[in-house]
């Protein structure tokens, strides 16, 4: 039997290597990317500590976390378009016009 | 409350009232009111002393004044013996001096202004001494301040006056300073401030002691003291006398009126009023002779190398209080006010004689470009003389028995200083006489000094002026002899009157004794006229001689010790300095409007570096929101 | 010990698969690598009996999502353009934040504790089948989250509308 | 196995339902008339009228298995939400035709929001809780974006994403470990499995509470959760900024309040603290950075951040005080948040957003009206008396004080000290400045019913503010 | 219910306000009669207070009270006492001084000012009449827009900077007020009675807290040093009525605020704060002193000398005795008196010269000789001689402070010396001295502002001669008030401790030694 603490484990680095990603990425499509990867993170999570509590509730979440990232993708990458017409750029650190 | 009483003090304020409010427009008619009210208070005045003398003292509250817990001061009048010689002097000398105004002031600009103020000043006076607390003394004491302030600065668009007035009011400040201070130990010794319940239990404080500062004190030297504070700066003693030479800025009847029979006396009448508590500390007395006699020198000193012809008055003035207050020094109160009463006429006569003279001169007041005015103001001229005479203590006139009763109760006093404050007296007698005649000569006598315009115009003053001068040369001539000592046939008159407020002496001296201290003085004086006299009408020269031969002595004088200096450079200057320097600009600007204006600037500063966190940069918004949430993670983790 | 191999396989191809994403230069690679990555994770599942979400996991994620990224990829990049920097110039921030919050979360781990048991045990599971488990579950207990997620992809379709339409507004002004 | 399909009662969540039914209806007419922009706004406007009237006379009921809570606390929250919902349509009409924007979906999306809101208020289930998050956060980003042709839109728009993307994602990792310890999303079932199974302290439970309160300190916008505050509300659409400072956060803070009050009242120990904290820091980030805005969107950006510190005081508390006080302040800060937005969009003009603080010299002078109220805003704002932001704060501060949290008020009071001088900067320019441009602001029909709303209702419940602070504190005896 | 004269005062200048805004901006000469009747009216009114007051007891007259929040329990609670009932009148009479001496000065936004006017005299009736903490808290800030805007719209030059250090220096006293307030309503039972709260007994430590929190504000307010660097700023750029409202009424509210709350409330805090207190004065009294001797600016000048004034007031209050304590309270009306009209002088003369530095100045006596009449007055009653009313209140002050601690008037008597001397000095350099030929033509007053600077010479002299009637209102007020401190009605101290001398018979062998001395000096003399 698998320990849940693996998956834990594997949630964790995958988390982290999502926020990694996210963080120090500075194409906005890598960054959308990493999001996929701190999701998925949750997902396993969610559905490991399903598995190990006999519930179904957390495969359920994990279906509603894949419904919402892929209603997000859809309006993160309207958005991405919409940056790219206006700015011909998809680097994150180009768009620092409001600041301060 | 008997009307006359009442009469007394309120005509003159409705006369000031009336005269300051309409007096513009009543232009040169507007010295009637006040004359007349004057004239009238005068009348009352004389009717009291003589309900006095029959026995009929008034000691009445008008209104409450002020009424705080147990606290209660009435408006009230007191009448007594003290009060009724107060208050002949002040209503006499003052109608004396209205009168004279309407002459002396003819033509001034805000003449109505004056006789105002002259009325303010009457009013003022007369509460002083009318009042029956020592609140309202308190009252009349500032209000004759106030009236002094207002006539030194008569003429206020010279420099020299308004800042002479502002000198009279502050240093005044600084006695009245310890004179509330002795208030406040008198109120909280006794619970009131009223006259007749204190005099009444003196002897509540005999043994008392007061703690300040963790020092003990003596209650009776305490409050003796405080009060002698205020006494010294009305009266101009040393070392709070710089304000009145300076007051001759003033018109010459206000220098009579005020700082010369009147209100400078205050002082004295303060301290004869509250013999009961001076004469319970021998320590209290003892620093009123010691500093009465080191004024009575010092002035006398200085007046003999000045030129001025109101400013050697005015030294004789701060030396002559001296003397009344050795009197009271020494335990002899009574003595005190006899002189006082004295010196009132004759000094008013001098003062108002320098005034008709410097008329006559077209308000030349330096004695340096004047001589032989004998032949042009004979009036003037001989007025003058009585009045010289008098001041000198030369016998029969009025200054000879007062001021012999002082020395000679001085020389018995059982006060230590007493003997030293004879010394100084009659050393002083001396020189009284030497400065006034070297005065009188250098006026009348000898050659004219002057231009030749002012010869042209030199007449005698009108008759407004020069009645004046005469009826105050008979009181200068008789006013002694209302005292004469027994020792010389008289019933010591004036100290029996007295006696029911001012007590007895403390001692007096045998008749033997007064006699040669009596040939002593006079004999001084004798000397000092001679001295004039063979100075500067002999041998002209040997002033200048003398000067030459004692520079240092000399310019000491003539500077007058070079006090207003040190003042000016020992307080004025660094009070002033450090207001400025360290109180302004160190603390209010340097220090605590840099940490009122710091506190905000380092706000902003801080908010222009946080500002620069919010870069714009996504990721470095993310970063810190990662930390954020590790933050929270790790304080919750390790917290609990 | 199969399941703890397979366990290992997938976690490592998943862990490296994932650390390459983040790392290439090329997002193409990147996308590719998170690709594998997905089908890695769905493996996952079904060791861990969750054999719907498995499917979907393939299905929309790999089938759907990864695609709408390529696409979005090559529509907004020309290829030679992607492969210039790929961090953010001060990167070191985010390192240490992201660095810091992996290890917070992997340092809870051993202090984690499993919750109170459900109903739905694998026997109970494995009998139903996943599917409709989970069917039953959406239906009943989950359905007002369900209906929500049904609007969440309206709002996705509006948005993406609005967002991606270009807008005439110079063509309407001058109608 | 039992798989009978029972209808949950539908009653509780009408409003919800009702909302989406109208939503979809804008869109519809949007299609059909493609040019009648009014109707739209006035079906709006109606629509949020009704609702809010449907509210009120709500009874108390739960219903999806415990997942939707219908009581007096999320009736006044998404009283709150429609009311933005209602004011800035009325601020709207005046702005979209400044800015020509024209897309019908506008309104529908931001009732698509208020949807996701009204859901919040009402969740009783993370999952719900979640759901609703992201479906008014993802109408938001759209309608952040709506600007397309304006840079900063856009890019205010993209930012918002990615940083509300990356908080889902903290705050589901978050839930997750919370159902792993637990074995439920639902709130009270978490707090009863705590309690029971006395996990109170455990490292894990708290990292996942962690990381779920980090989440919903970035919607509500504190710090240090704020960094999207200042960029967003100066990119979005003015309209949408004045409904985003209202309406989101609003929602915010019930889920936060819900999940601290129902969710975790027990450990009010552990999180009180840290509480206080986030909200110092943010009052203290709000208002100092603040101080060197020279933007007036940007500046009250800032303060709404501090506005967050100030409404966390009455969650910290822990109390049921403390939370009404919240709730009072919320309305409270919609009133006069939406006065000063009001003002902004009444300023702008096609040519000139007059947005900056130079713009505002001499206000007093050319628009005495406009100037006067942005006066009563910004006292209010600051928190003097007599407006309604004084009592808000009162009400806040009493509350965070009686729960023992002194030190967390005489700072959030020189905090509110500091605050003063930049709203103060504002009246200073508009009356003790010269005007530097004489213009005449054009009022539209809704820009004056809203700016009579907001200085009506500031200064009543400045003054009498009895009725609204009762019903709020009454919305309590839910907990 | 009688009939409720204080809501009266309160909301008749606050709804005159808003109909004086309903008018026309243009209507200037209406606006202007139509603000002096209202503020004529609002001083009518307070006229039935003045006869109707009983002077006998200490229980609060003239009361309204209805609930007004309920859920916190906050009511709408007013009421006058012995200590508050005379600010009423005052506030009333000053602003109709302000109205007057504005009439022809205010250029720009006419109707704005005279509304701001109005509202600040509601809201400042509103802080003497508030028997309930909040409703006094809401009143107090409340009085800060008005004045924000009067100086900051109509001020001098630096008017922004000064306005701003205003609000904000007052605000932050005030919010830590608030704290203060809101834990002792926690504390308290959730009451915001002051009466109740006054018969409340609090820990000695938290009273201490609440103490300073209290203090913060009110210092602040007073001015007490070292938090008084707002008040010159504030004095110099504001327009005459701001200064004179500013000098007259609101920085009397500091004073007002330890009599009212910090002293009934916290009686033993109060206590033993007292020698802290004193100190603090005393410097603000010799420091404003000292200060105004270095200044070269005329409003600044008299801004100081309030500081040192005020000094002369916390002392007074804090002395903690009758005599202290009815002087204080007699002064701030005094100091509202003397110093207002000071401002309003200054306001007219800057009227006609537009220059603030005293060196521009020199020799007004001669053409103006009416103004300098009345400013001679108001200076002497600056200065307390004796027949104006600022000799009242020092003397009281002083000889109860002396009373309490003797070094304390010591000290505090050494401010008499400076205050005659800057104001003297002031007035010599204003009115004396060489003629300044700059001002040959300046104009003498003219009716109105004879009319204007007249009620304030009225009071000078009737609180000078007869402060009975002054005073009276306060006996049985402050005699309750020191018993709720002190646990006596007369405070600390009634006298100096004399204790029987310790060197008892060193000091009566002393007057033993001086009788033998004279009885023996009789003996040898004859």
């Amino acid at each position: 039997m698998i320990p849940l603490s693996w998956y834990m484990g594997l949630a964790a680095i995958l988390f982290a290597i999502g926020t990694y990603g996210f963080l120090v990425r500075r194409n906005i499509i890598i960054m959308m990317l990493s999001i996929e990867l701190m999701l998925n993170a949750v997902n396993l999570n969610l559905v490991a500590m399903s598995h190990y509590m006999d519930s179904l509730l957390g495969s359920t979440l994990t279906l509603f976390i894949i419904t919402v990232a892929a209603a997000e993708a859809a309006i993160g990458l309207g958005l991405i378009i919409v940056l790219y017409r206006n700015k011909k750029s998809v680097y994150v650190d180009q768009i620092n016009e409001l600041k301060g | 409350m008997p009307t006359y009483l009442l009469l007394i003090p309120f005509l003159p304020l409705l006369s000031f009232v009336f005269t300051f409010l309409f007096g513009k427009r009543l232009g040169v008619q507007s010295h009637w009111v006040p004359i007349v009210s004057v004239l009238i208070s005068f009348f009352c005045a004389l009717y009291a002393f003589f309900q006095v003398k029959n026995g009929h003292g008034v000691n009445q509250d008008l209104y409450t004044w002020i009424s705080s817990g147990t606290m209660t001061i009435a408006v009230g009048f007191l009448l007594d013996e003290l009060t009724s010689v107060m208050l002949i002097v002040v209503t006499s000398v003052s109608s004396l001096v209205h009168i004279y105004s309407v002459g002396y002031m003819k033509g001034e600009a805000g003449y109505y202004r004056f006789f105002s103020y002259l009325s303010l000043f009457t009013f003022s006076m007369l509460m002083l001494v009318l009042g029956n607390n020592f609140l309202q003394l308190f009252f009349g004491w500032e209000a004759v301040g106030l009236s002094s302030y207002l006539l030194i600065g008569y003429y206020y668009d010279k420099k020299s006056a308004a800042d002479a007035g502002k000198k009279a009011f502050i240093v005044n400040r600084f006695g009245d300073f310890g004179f509330i201070l002795g208030l406040f130990l008198i109120y909280s010794a006794f619970g009131t401030l009223h006259y007749e319940p204190i005099f009444a239990h003196i002897d509540i404080i005999a043994n008392q002691t007061f703690s300040i500062f963790g020092n003990t004190y003596y209650l009776p030297t305490a409050i003796a003291l405080l009060l002698f504070c205020g006494a010294m700066g009305k009266s101009a003693q040393l070392p709070l006398h710089v304000w009145l030479p300076d007051a001759m800025e003033g018109p010459t009847p206000v220098s009579a009126l005020i700082h010369a029979a009147t209100m400078v006396t205050a002082g004295v009448f303060l301290v004869a009023r509250c013999n009961p508590i001076f004469s319970l500390s021998m320590t209290a007395l003892n620093v009123i002779t010691i500093i009465g006699a080191i004024t009575c020198l010092f002035a006398a000193t200085i007046a003999l190398t000045q030129t001025d012809i109101k400013r050697v008055v005015a030294y004789s003035t701060v030396s002559q209080l001296a003397y009344m207050f050795i009197g009271c020094g020494v335990g002899a109160y009574s003595a005190g006010i006899f002189h006082l009463f004295t010196h009132a006429f004759f000094k008013a006569l001098l003062f108002l004689g320098c005034g008709s003279i410097i008329l006559g001169m077209h308000h030349e007041q330096d004695v340096k470009y004047m001589g032989g005015l004998k032949k042009y103001m004979p009036i003037t001229y001989w007025t003058f003389l009585i009045a010289s005479l008098s001041i000198s203590g030369v016998p029969g006139l009025a200054g000879f028995f007062s001021k012999d009763e002082i020395l000679a109760m001085a020389f018995a006093s059982p006060v230590p200083a007493g003997k030293f404050a004879w010394f100084i007296g009659t050393l002083v007698a001396g020189m009284t006489a030497f400065y006034s005649f070297r005065l009188f000569i250098l006026i009348f006598h000898g050659e004219f000094r002057g231009t030749d315009e002012q010869k042209a115009h030199l007449k005698e003053s009108p008759k407004v002026v020069t009645v004046p001068l005469i009826l105050l040369a008979i009181g200068a001539v008789t006013a002694g002899h209302l005292g004469v000592p027994t020792v010389l046939g008289g019933d010591a008159n004036w100290g029996h009157y007295l006696e029911p407020v001012l007590g007895h002496a403390m001692a007096h001296p045998s008749h033997f004794t007064e006699i040669i201290l009596m040939i002593i003085s006079v004999g001084a004086g004798a000397f000092g006229i001679f001295l004039a006299w063979k100075w500067y009408v002999k041998e002209p020269e040997m002033p200048k001689t003398i000067a030459e031969r004692f520079p240092a002595l000399y310019n000491l004088s003539l500077n007058k010790y070079y006090i207003d200096e040190i003042y000016d450079f020992a307080l004025v200057k660094p009070a002033l300095s450090i207001s400025r320097n360290v109180i302004l600009n160190f603390f209010d600007i340097g220090l605590i409007e840099k940490v009122v204006n710091g506190i905000p600037k380092l706000i902003g500063r801080a908010s222009g570096s946080m500002r620069k966190v919010q870069d714009g940069l996504v990721s470095h918004y993310l970063a810190y929101m990662c930390g954020g949430a590790v933050f929270i993670i790790l304080w919750m983790v390790v917290g609990a | 010990m199969f399941n703890q191999l397979a366990f290992l396989y997938c976690a490592s191809v998943i862990t490296g698969t994932g650390l390459l994403a983040v790392r290439f230069k090329n997002p193409v690679y990147s996308v590719l690598a998170v690709l594998v990555l997905f089908v890695h994770m769905a493996g996952l599942y079904l060791l861990l009996n969750a054999e719907f979400i498995a499917a979907i996991q393939v299905i929309v994620y790999a089938g759907a999502i990864l695609v709408l990224y390529l696409f979005v990829l090559f529509l907004v990049n020309l290829r030679q353009e992607v492969r210039m920097e790929r961090f953010i110039s001060s990167h070191r921030y985010g390192m240490a934040a992201s660095i810091a919050l992996g290890l917070c979360l992997l340092a809870i781990i051993p202090s984690f504790t499993i919750g109170a048991k459900g109903t739905y045990t694998i026997e109970r599971i494995t009998e139903l089948t996943h599917t409709k488990a989970m069917g039953m579950e959406l239906y009943t207990t989950y359905l007002l989250p369900f209906e929500i997620a049904g609007l969440i992809l309206l709002i996705a379709v509006i948005g993406g509308l609005v967002l991606a339409r270009r807008e005439n507004t110079n063509e309407e002004v001058a109608k | 196995m039992n798989t009978t399909f029972t209808m949950p009662a539908l009653g509780p969540i009408m409003p919800e339902i009702l909302l989406v039914g109208v939503a979809l209806v804008l869109i519809v007419v949007d299609l059909l008339y493609p040019r009648n922009r009014v109707l739209l706004s006035q079906i709006t406007l109606m629509s949020s009228l009704g609702l809010i009237a449907l509210l009120l006379n709500q009874q108390t009921a739960v219903t999806f298995g415990g997942m939707f809570v219908v009581d007096s606390y999320s009736i006044f929250f998404k009283i709150i939400c429609l009311f933005g919902l209602f004011v800035t349509t009325l601020l709207s009409d005046k702005y979209l035709q400044v800015e020509k924007l024209r897309q019908g979906e506008y309104y529908s999306l931001m009732m698509f929001s208020v949807v996701g809101m009204m859901l919040m208020a009402s969740a009783a289930d993370l999952i719900v809780v979640y759901l609703g998050l992201e479906l008014m956060a993802l109408s938001v980003y759209c309608l952040v974006g709506l600007l397309k042709d304006d840079p900063r839109s856009n890019e205010a728009s993209i930012k918002y994403f990615l940083m509300g993307g990356f908080s889902s994602a903290i705050l589901l990792f978050g839930i997750s470990l919370l159902y792993g310890m637990t074995g439920t999303t639902n709130l009270s079932g978490i707090a009863a499995y705590c309690a029971e199974s006395g996990i109170m302290t455990n490292p894990a439970l708290l990292a996942g509470f962690a990381l779920v309160l980090s989440g919903f300190c970035f919607k509500v916008g504190a710090a240090p959760f704020h960094f999207w505050t200042p960029d967003i509300y100066q990119g979005a659409p003015t309209s949408m900024t004045a409904f985003m400072s209202v309406a989101p956060k609003a929602a915010g803070f019930a889920v936060l309040g819900r999940f601290l009050m129902t969710g975790f009242p027990e450990m009010h120990e552990q999180w009180g603290t840290i509480v206080a904290l986030i909200a110092l820091l943010s009052m203290g980030v709000g208002n100092i950075v603040a101080l060197s805005q020279t933007n007036v969107k940007r500046m009250l950006a800032y303060s709404s951040i501090a506005h967050a510190g100030y409404a966390l005081l009455g969650l910290l508390a822990g109390t049921a005080e403390g939370s009404s006080a919240t709730m009072s302040y919320l309305l409270i800060y919609g009133f006069m948040n939406m006065g000063a937005f009001a003002i902004l969009i009444l300023l702008c003009s096609s040519d000139n957003r007059r947005e900056e603080l130079d713009d505002y010299k001499g206000l007093a002078k050319t628009n005495p009206m406009a100037a006067f109220l942005m006066l009563i805003f910004m006292f209010s704002l600051t928190g003097i008396p007599p407006t309604a932001g004084f009592i808000g704060k009162f009400y806040l501060l009493k509350s965070a004080l009686a729960a023992g949290y002194t030190y967390t008020v005489l700072l959030a009071v020189i905090f509110s000290a500091i605050s003063a001088y930049f709203y103060l900067r504002l009246v200073r320019y508009m009356y003790m400045e010269d005007p530097q441009e004489e213009f005449v602001a054009t009022y539209s029909p809704g820009i004056t019913v809203a700016l009579g709303i907001s200085a009506i209702g500031v200064l009543w419940l400045g003054i009498l503010p009895g009725s609204v602070l009762s019903w709020a504190s009454r919305a309590l005896l839910a907990f | 219910m009688s009939f409720p004269i204080l809501s009266l005062l309160i909301f008749l200048p606050v709804l005159g306000g808003i109909a004086l805004l309903l008018m026309r901006s243009e209507d200037v000469k209406n606006i202007k009669i139509m603000a002096l009747i209202i503020s004529l009216l609002e001083l009518a009114c307070t006229l039935p207070l003045w006869f109707a007051f009983d002077k006998t007891t200490f229980h609060m007259q003239f009361v309204e009270r209805h609930s007004w929040i309920e859920l916190f329990n906050i009511e709408y609670y007013l009421g006058l006492d012995g200590i508050s009932v005379l600010f009423i009148m005052l506030s009333a009479l000053i602003t109709i001084l302000c109205i007057l001496v504005s009439w022809n000065s205010i250029q720009i936004k006419i109707k704005e000012f005279f509304v701001a006017i109005l509202l600040l005299e509601g809201a400042m009736i509103g802080v003497f009449c508030s028997l309930d903490f909040f409703l006094f808290y809401i009143f107090w800030e409340a009085m800060l827009i008005p004045m924000f805007l009067l100086i900051g719209v109509w001020g001098g030059p630096n008017r922004i900077y000064a306005a701003t250090k205003f609000f904000l220096y007052t605000l932050i006293g005030s919010l830590l007020m608030l704290v203060g307030i809101i834990t002792l309503y926690i504390r308290g039972g959730n009451t915001f009675d002051i009466l109740a709260l006054a018969a409340m007994d609090f820990p000695v430590g938290l009273q201490m807290i609440l103490f300073w929190a209290f203090f913060a504000a009110f210092a602040v307010k007073v001015p007490m040093w070292p938090v008084h660097t707002w008040l010159p700023d504030a004095h110099t750029e504001a327009p005459a009525a701001g200064s004179v409202v500013l000098a007259g009424i609101l920085i009397k509210m500091g004073a007002y605020g330890f009599l009212r709350f910090s002293m009934p409330i916290l009686p033993e805090a109060t206590v033993s704060m007292m020698i802290p207190m004193l100190v603090l004065s005393l410097i603000g009294i010799v420091y404003g002193g000292f200060i105004c001797l270095a200044q070269t600016d005329l409003k600044r000048l008299i801004a100081y000398s309030s500081v040192s004034h005020m000094g002369f007031i916390t002392l007074g209050i804090f002395a903690l005795n009758t005599q202290s304590v009815e002087g204080g309270i007699l002064q701030m009306i005094n100091h509202g008196v003397v110093t207002g009209a000071l401002f309003l002088g200054i306001g007219m003369v800057y009227e006609r010269t537009h220059t603030r530095k005293i060196s521009d100045y020199g020799g007004l006596a001669t053409n103006m000789p009416i103004f300098a009449s009345f400013f001679l007055l108001f200076t002497l009653a600056s200065v307390g001689l004796p027949g104006t009313n600022g000799f009242i209140g020092e003397f009281l002050i002083l000889l109860g402070s002396f009373l309490t601690r003797p070094w304390v008037a010591l000290v505090a008597a050494t401010g008499l010396i400076i205050g005659a001397w800057y104001m003297l000095w002031l007035y010599q350099r204003i009115f004396f001295n060489p003629v300044n030929s700059k001002w040959d033509t300046i104009k003498e007053l003219d009716a109105r502002e004879i009319a204007t600077l007249m009620p304030m010479v009225v009071l000078i002299f009737w609180i000078g001669l007869y402060p009975n009637s002054m005073l009276s209102f306060m006996h049985v007020s402050v005699s309750h008030l020191l018993e709720q401190v002190t646990g006596n009605p007369e405070g600390i101290a009634s006298g100096v401790q004399l204790a029987v001398d310790h060197n008892y018979e060193a000091a009566s062998s002393a007057v033993h030694h001086l009788q033998q001395a004279v009885e023996h000096v009789q003996q040898v003399s004859h």
